[in-house]
């Protein structure tokens, strides 16, 4: 059969979804949508939407599905409908060398300005656990937050692990700053509610790419450890 | 003779909000006829020009121009409004006015400016149409400068170029609101000379103005109006040297 | 040379599509200012109330705000419309806000806002003595309209409406904020990827200043046109 | 749709007290940006006009440029190359200046001035042009010096025809901050913005707002309303 | 006599790029003259009169102020242009230019219009330049209309007002540029007799006019400019009722 999906990505966020050097998008999650559409035998088309405006975008039917690392969380699930998780790595803490304040004790972080993206679970553990003590700066992509971090407006960046790792740590006079937490229950694929046959064939897509091999080799393309679920 | 009345107009009155600023006008015409209207400021004779042909719409009376007269009606406020705008428009076709500001069309050539009314209004072909302008720009003095802008033009051109308009509409009568008020004296009498010699080609003519040498020499009727009625009327000879009226007797009185 | 590190073609495509915004809303602006001034000297009560709501509303909320509320609001309005539709007397009806579509539209009802009072504006000032002579001369309402009012608008109009479309021109780097990949949005994701905002936003800044000097001599021209036969004073 | 309205009301979560808090904070820094933008625009743009009026070019001329450069291009960029420019210049990180502009605020205050700053500049200077010459001709003709024409019969002059545009200036640049939100400054849309992507609620987020900028807009229109009246009292026609 | 001389203008030129516009006009005032500046449209007579006090530079020629001769520089561009500002100040302040189209300052009321240069340029208490405003207000017959603002009044009025400026700075000469001729018919009157009276106080007045029965009956001088030259010049008398020039008799001759 033909089907047609729109499938969402918030770019750059790399590991899982950027731009190389020619302009072409690519990324773990990327690959692994194309290989999911091919499975699913059906015709995709990669559209960019803002983070901030993912669900609404959504829910707007602006595109079918959301791949752009959206974890899991009860407060989401109640918007849109997820498939089972594809991959599940923790929020980590980025900063510079010089930053040496544990990022748990409230007292020490008062004041400091950290950044996240707007809308994501990271925004929302800041908010919820450190609102009235840091000062929290949003952003709309990640790019911007990192640019700000070099820029030395930020004192540390609270962001998904592997993007904090393979863009800022590769960059000389930063550090990881603090323990990695554990936010959501992975990362779905993100659908509108409605849509439950289209939910039951992207979980099988997803099984079948995690069993036949498929998922591992493009994990390995990017990534040294697993992200697996 | 009321059949052959280029214009005829009765009784009119006009009140503007609560102010009564005409007060019961009659003016009867024949052709040929040069009518003065005279009197001091705010004494009424713009507005009665302007009734003449309805940019202002008389409140009460009637006004028959060659023996057809304009039909009123009255809309849902009450005001009293003309019936048949196409009437109007006919109407004012007939009654060609020229301006104290001349208001020529700023956007057009002299030339343009006259042969438009002609082309659209009364639908003559644009060669005739520029034919008859060129004729008329002649005659006043200013065939050379018909691809002129107004703007580009001295006041007493403007003022012949307004002239020539409202000639190439041919109409049974010009109004003329103060034509040279708004030029300088070396200008009025060039003006001037133009009128008369209208007049003497026998021209229906009804001329606001403060040129009392005018007034006296080349008008056939004059009319002294004073505070919204007509005080004194009749030949230049006796309304100048034989005036009835207390009031128009201090309106002669030198000023200075 | 300037070195674009290889983003000059997708600069130079994005500044087509500033380009091509700028025209379309000018297009929309043009059309909804003249109506707006029409309705608002129409003296008819509804449409003058219909075009008063619209200016005020427009010119009470930013740009930005508009933009968003549009793109974002809007699609949620017509997602409403369309399940409604669909539940109640199963119409399917549906349409997309494409973000450029929606950067037209929003930009073009903002500027007729801005040009109904331009419009409007211009209309009144047109001597009365010339309307009053077009009546005397006993044309109808239509054509004093089209042969003295018009021409005679437009005059006045012009440098409002060059104003306008100086603005209008600026305001399409707002699109970038909802995701259309213009110039702004070509130099903002090269100057992050890059690392170097200077580099990108000035060759952007440079292309704007191009367009609105362009723009101006147009004007000017224009003006000059339209002004044949007025002498100014100084 | 009453039936709609109430199940909307009810269900809402958007509009709770800390959500209110976030949009009068926001409402809070978009009145200091803008107000302060503003007035430090006005000031400096007052002798910049003067000096743009002067016929020497070595003195109107950087004036002209740097009018036709900030009003030339949009604000978003000079926003964007003001707040990241800075991080980069070499060194600032070790000054006083960082500890200034290190939040947005300023950037994006220095941003907004600059480019109010020119577009007031060319008002002012307009109005300034505009002044009957005659009403010149007669304070020259009385013995006045060039301060003090300046002074007592330009300036008071041309800032009653000034007012018009300026007021629409003020407005436009109300309407302008909103742009703020970009470099992470809470500002009304910056509220709007975190607001809706925590709810994914962006009409109900942004309606509000909306209405919120509506009030301010009409709040300075009635200012300049009543200031304008005072200036034009002039023109006003006596009704006895 | 030259001692109290309060104007004296000797062979003024004026070039404006290459038209000369004044070719040596020579003038001697004495106090009480009232001289009267008459000619056609474009002879000179404006410029004259704004070269006077300095609003034109003339090219060659001296102007002096009571005894006080203006100094001329060069500038760089060999221009010829008053030495010293300040003088020129001065000067001016001793002579009150009452312009045609009146050039009030629009934002300030009648009042304020005429205490704004005693206060600051003369220096006078703002006490005293009130009690001063207020009598030439009334010596003008507008005193009731001195909080209102220029565009709030009649044209009469304003040129009124003007002149109340004038007469506040109690100037050595006043010079009047046309006075009236921005007035309508009525207004004339009124302006004339309000002239006619500082005539007969013994002001010093130099006035370019259109109106030969003011500058027949009040002036005590008459010049006739054409081209930039003086054509006629000496008593009313004498230049109108035994005119030399040709020029001077065509002139003269009835327009209509
Ligand atoms: N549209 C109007 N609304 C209200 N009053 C008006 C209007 N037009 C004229 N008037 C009043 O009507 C009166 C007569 O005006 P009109 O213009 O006819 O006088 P006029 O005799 O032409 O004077 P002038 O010689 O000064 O031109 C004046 O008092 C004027 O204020
Ligand atoms: N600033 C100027 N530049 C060039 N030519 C000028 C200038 N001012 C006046 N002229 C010319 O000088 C001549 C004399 O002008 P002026 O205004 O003195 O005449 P006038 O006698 O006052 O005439 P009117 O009675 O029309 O006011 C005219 O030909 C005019 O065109
Ligand atoms: N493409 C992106 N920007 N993704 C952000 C995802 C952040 C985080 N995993 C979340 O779900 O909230
Ligand atoms: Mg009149
Ligand atoms: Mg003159």
């Amino acid at each position: 059969q033909d089907r047609n999906l729109r499938i969402a990505f918030d770019i750059p966020y790399e590991p899982f979804e950027y731009r190389d050097e020619n302009g072409e998008l690519t990324g773990f999650e990327v690959e692994l949508a194309t290989a999911m559409c091919e499975e699913l035998n059906a015709n995709c088309e990669f559209v960019i939407q803002a983070w901030d405006g993912m669900i609404p975008g959504l829910l707007a039917r602006k595109f079918d599905l959301i791949m752009s690392s959206m974890s899991i969380t009860p407060e989401r699930a109640e918007r849109v409908l997820f498939s089972e998780p594809y991959y599940i790595t923790p929020g980590g803490w980025f900063g510079p060398e010089s930053f040496n304040t544990d990022v748990t004790d409230m007292d020490a972080m008062k004041g400091k300005n950290i950044g996240v993206q707007r809308g994501t679970t990271m925004d929302t553990y800041v908010t919820e656990n450190m609102g009235g003590v840091v000062s929290i700066k949003r952003y709309t992509t990640a790019e911007d937050m990192v640019l700000d971090l070099e820029g030395q407006r930020l004192d540390a960046v609270f962001v998904d692990y592997p993007v904090g790792e393979q863009t800022i740590l590769n960059r000389e006079g930063y550090k990881e700053v603090g323990e990695s937490v554990k936010l959501g229950d992975g990362v779905g694929v993100a659908m509108r509610k409605r849509d439950t046959q289209l939910a039951e064939d992207i979980n099988a897509a997803l099984r079948k790419l995690k069993e036949d091999g498929t998922y591992d080799a493009i994990m390995e393309k990017y990534f040294s450890y697993d992200i697996k679920i | 003779m009321a059949e052959s009345a280029p214009l005829i107009c009765r009784d009119i009155h006009k009140t503007f909000d609560k102010l009564e600023v005409l007060k019961g006008i009659s003016l009867e015409t024949r052709k040929g006829d040069v009518v003065s209207l005279i009197g001091s400021s705010g004494s009424g004779k713009s507005t009665f020009l302007r009734c003449i042909n309805l940019l202002e719409t008389p409140t009460s009376g009637d006004i028959i121009v060659h023996g057809d007269p304009i039909r009123f009606k009255n809309n849902r406020k009450g005001e009293r409004i003309p019936a048949d705008n196409r009437q109007v428009e006919l109407i004012r076709a007939r009654l060609s006015m020229v301006f104290q500001s001349f208001n020529l069309w700023s956007h057009m050539t002299v030339l343009e400016n006259i042969i438009e009314a002609p082309i659209n209004v009364l639908k003559i072909p644009k060669k005739e149409a520029i034919e008859r302008a060129e004729a008329y720009l002649n005659k006043v003095g200013i065939y050379e400068r018909k691809d002129y802008y107004p703007a580009q033009m001295s006041g007493g051109q403007q003022q012949r170029a307004a002239i020539a308009r409202a000639l190439a509409m041919e109409p049974e009568v010009m109004l003329f609101d103060e034509p040279t008020s708004a030029l300088d004296p070396e200008l009025v009498g060039e003006v001037l000379k133009v009128m008369q010699s209208l007049a003497e080609e026998g021209r229906t003519m009804i001329v606001v103005t403060h040129e009392m040498a005018f007034a006296r020499d080349v008008s056939t009727q004059v009319l002294f109006l004073h505070q919204g009625v007509i005080e004194e009327q009749g030949s230049p000879d006796k309304v100048f040297d034989h005036p009835e009226s207390e009031r128009m007797k201090q309106f002669l009185a030198p000023k200075f | 040379m300037l070195d674009l590190k290889g983003y000059g073609p997708a600069l130079a495509e994005g500044a087509m599509v500033t380009i091509e915004l700028a025209f379309l809303s000018l297009a929309l602006a043009v059309t909804l200012g003249l109506l707006g001034a029409s309705a608002k000297l129409s003296g008819n009560r509804v449409l003058t109330g219909v075009a008063t709501a619209y200016t005020t509303l427009i010119r009470g909320v930013p740009d930005l705000v508009m933009m968003l509320l549009f793109y974002y609001g809007g699609q949620v309005a017509v997602n409403a419309l369309s399940d409604y539709l669909w539940e109640t007397r199963q119409i399917d009806f549906f349409f997309q806000f494409d973000p450029f579509i929606s950067g037209v539209v929003t930009i073009g009802l903002i500027f007729g806002a801005y040009m109904t009072e331009t419009f409007r504006g211009a209309f009144l000032a047109v001597d009365t003595g010339q309307i009053e002579a077009a009546k005397a001369y006993g044309f109808s309402r239509w054509h004093t309209f089209r042969r003295v009012m018009i021409p005679q608008m437009l005059r006045h109009a012009l440098p409002g409406i060059g104003n306008n479309w100086q603005v209008l021109l600026k305001t399409t780097a707002l699109v970038s904020i909802i995701g259309l990949t213009d110039m702004v949005r070509v130099a903002e994701e090269a100057a992050k990827a890059e690392r170097m905002p200077f580099h990108f936003f000035i060759p952007v800044a440079a292309v704007y200043l191009a367009l609105t000097a362009g723009s101006e001599l147009f004007i000017k021209w224009l003006d000059k046109r339209a002004n044949v036969g007025v002498v100014r004073g100084n | 749709m009453p039936d709609f309205i109430a199940e909307w009301l009810n269900t809402n979560d958007i509009f709770n007290a800390m959500t209110m808090m976030e949009y009068w904070d926001g409402m809070v820094t978009t009145v200091q940006l803008v107000f302060l933008s503003l007035v430090i625009g006005l000031v400096v743009a007052v002798p910049l006009a003067i000096l743009r009026t002067v016929r020497n070019p070595f003195v109107s001329g950087p004036i002209w440029l740097y009018t036709y450069l900030f009003r030339g291009t949009p604000l978003l960029i000079q926003l964007y190359i003001i707040y990241y420019g800075v991080a980069q210049i070499p060194g600032i990180h070790e000054t006083f200046w960082w500890t200034i502009f290190r939040e947005p605020f300023y950037p994006a205050l220095l941003a907004f001035t600059l480019n109010t700053a020119a577009y007031t500049t060319e008002i002012i200077r307009g109005a300034i042009v505009a002044t009957p010459n005659g009403e010149i001709e007669a304070a020259k003709a009385y013995g006045m010096n060039w301060l003090l024409r300046m002074r007592r019969i330009i300036l008071p002059n041309a800032a009653r025809r000034a007012v018009q545009a300026y007021s629409n200036e003020v407005i436009f640049m109300l309407h302008a901050s909103a742009i703020a939100s970009v470099v992470t400054i809470v500002d009304l849309t910056g509220a709007a913005r975190n607001i809706y992507s925590r709810f994914y609620a962006p009409f109900e987020a942004f309606i509000f707002v909306a209405l919120c900028y509506m009030a301010l807009t009409f709040m300075l229109v009635f200012v300049f309303r009543k200031l304008e009246n005072h200036l034009l009292r002039h023109q006003r026609p006596i009704n006895s």
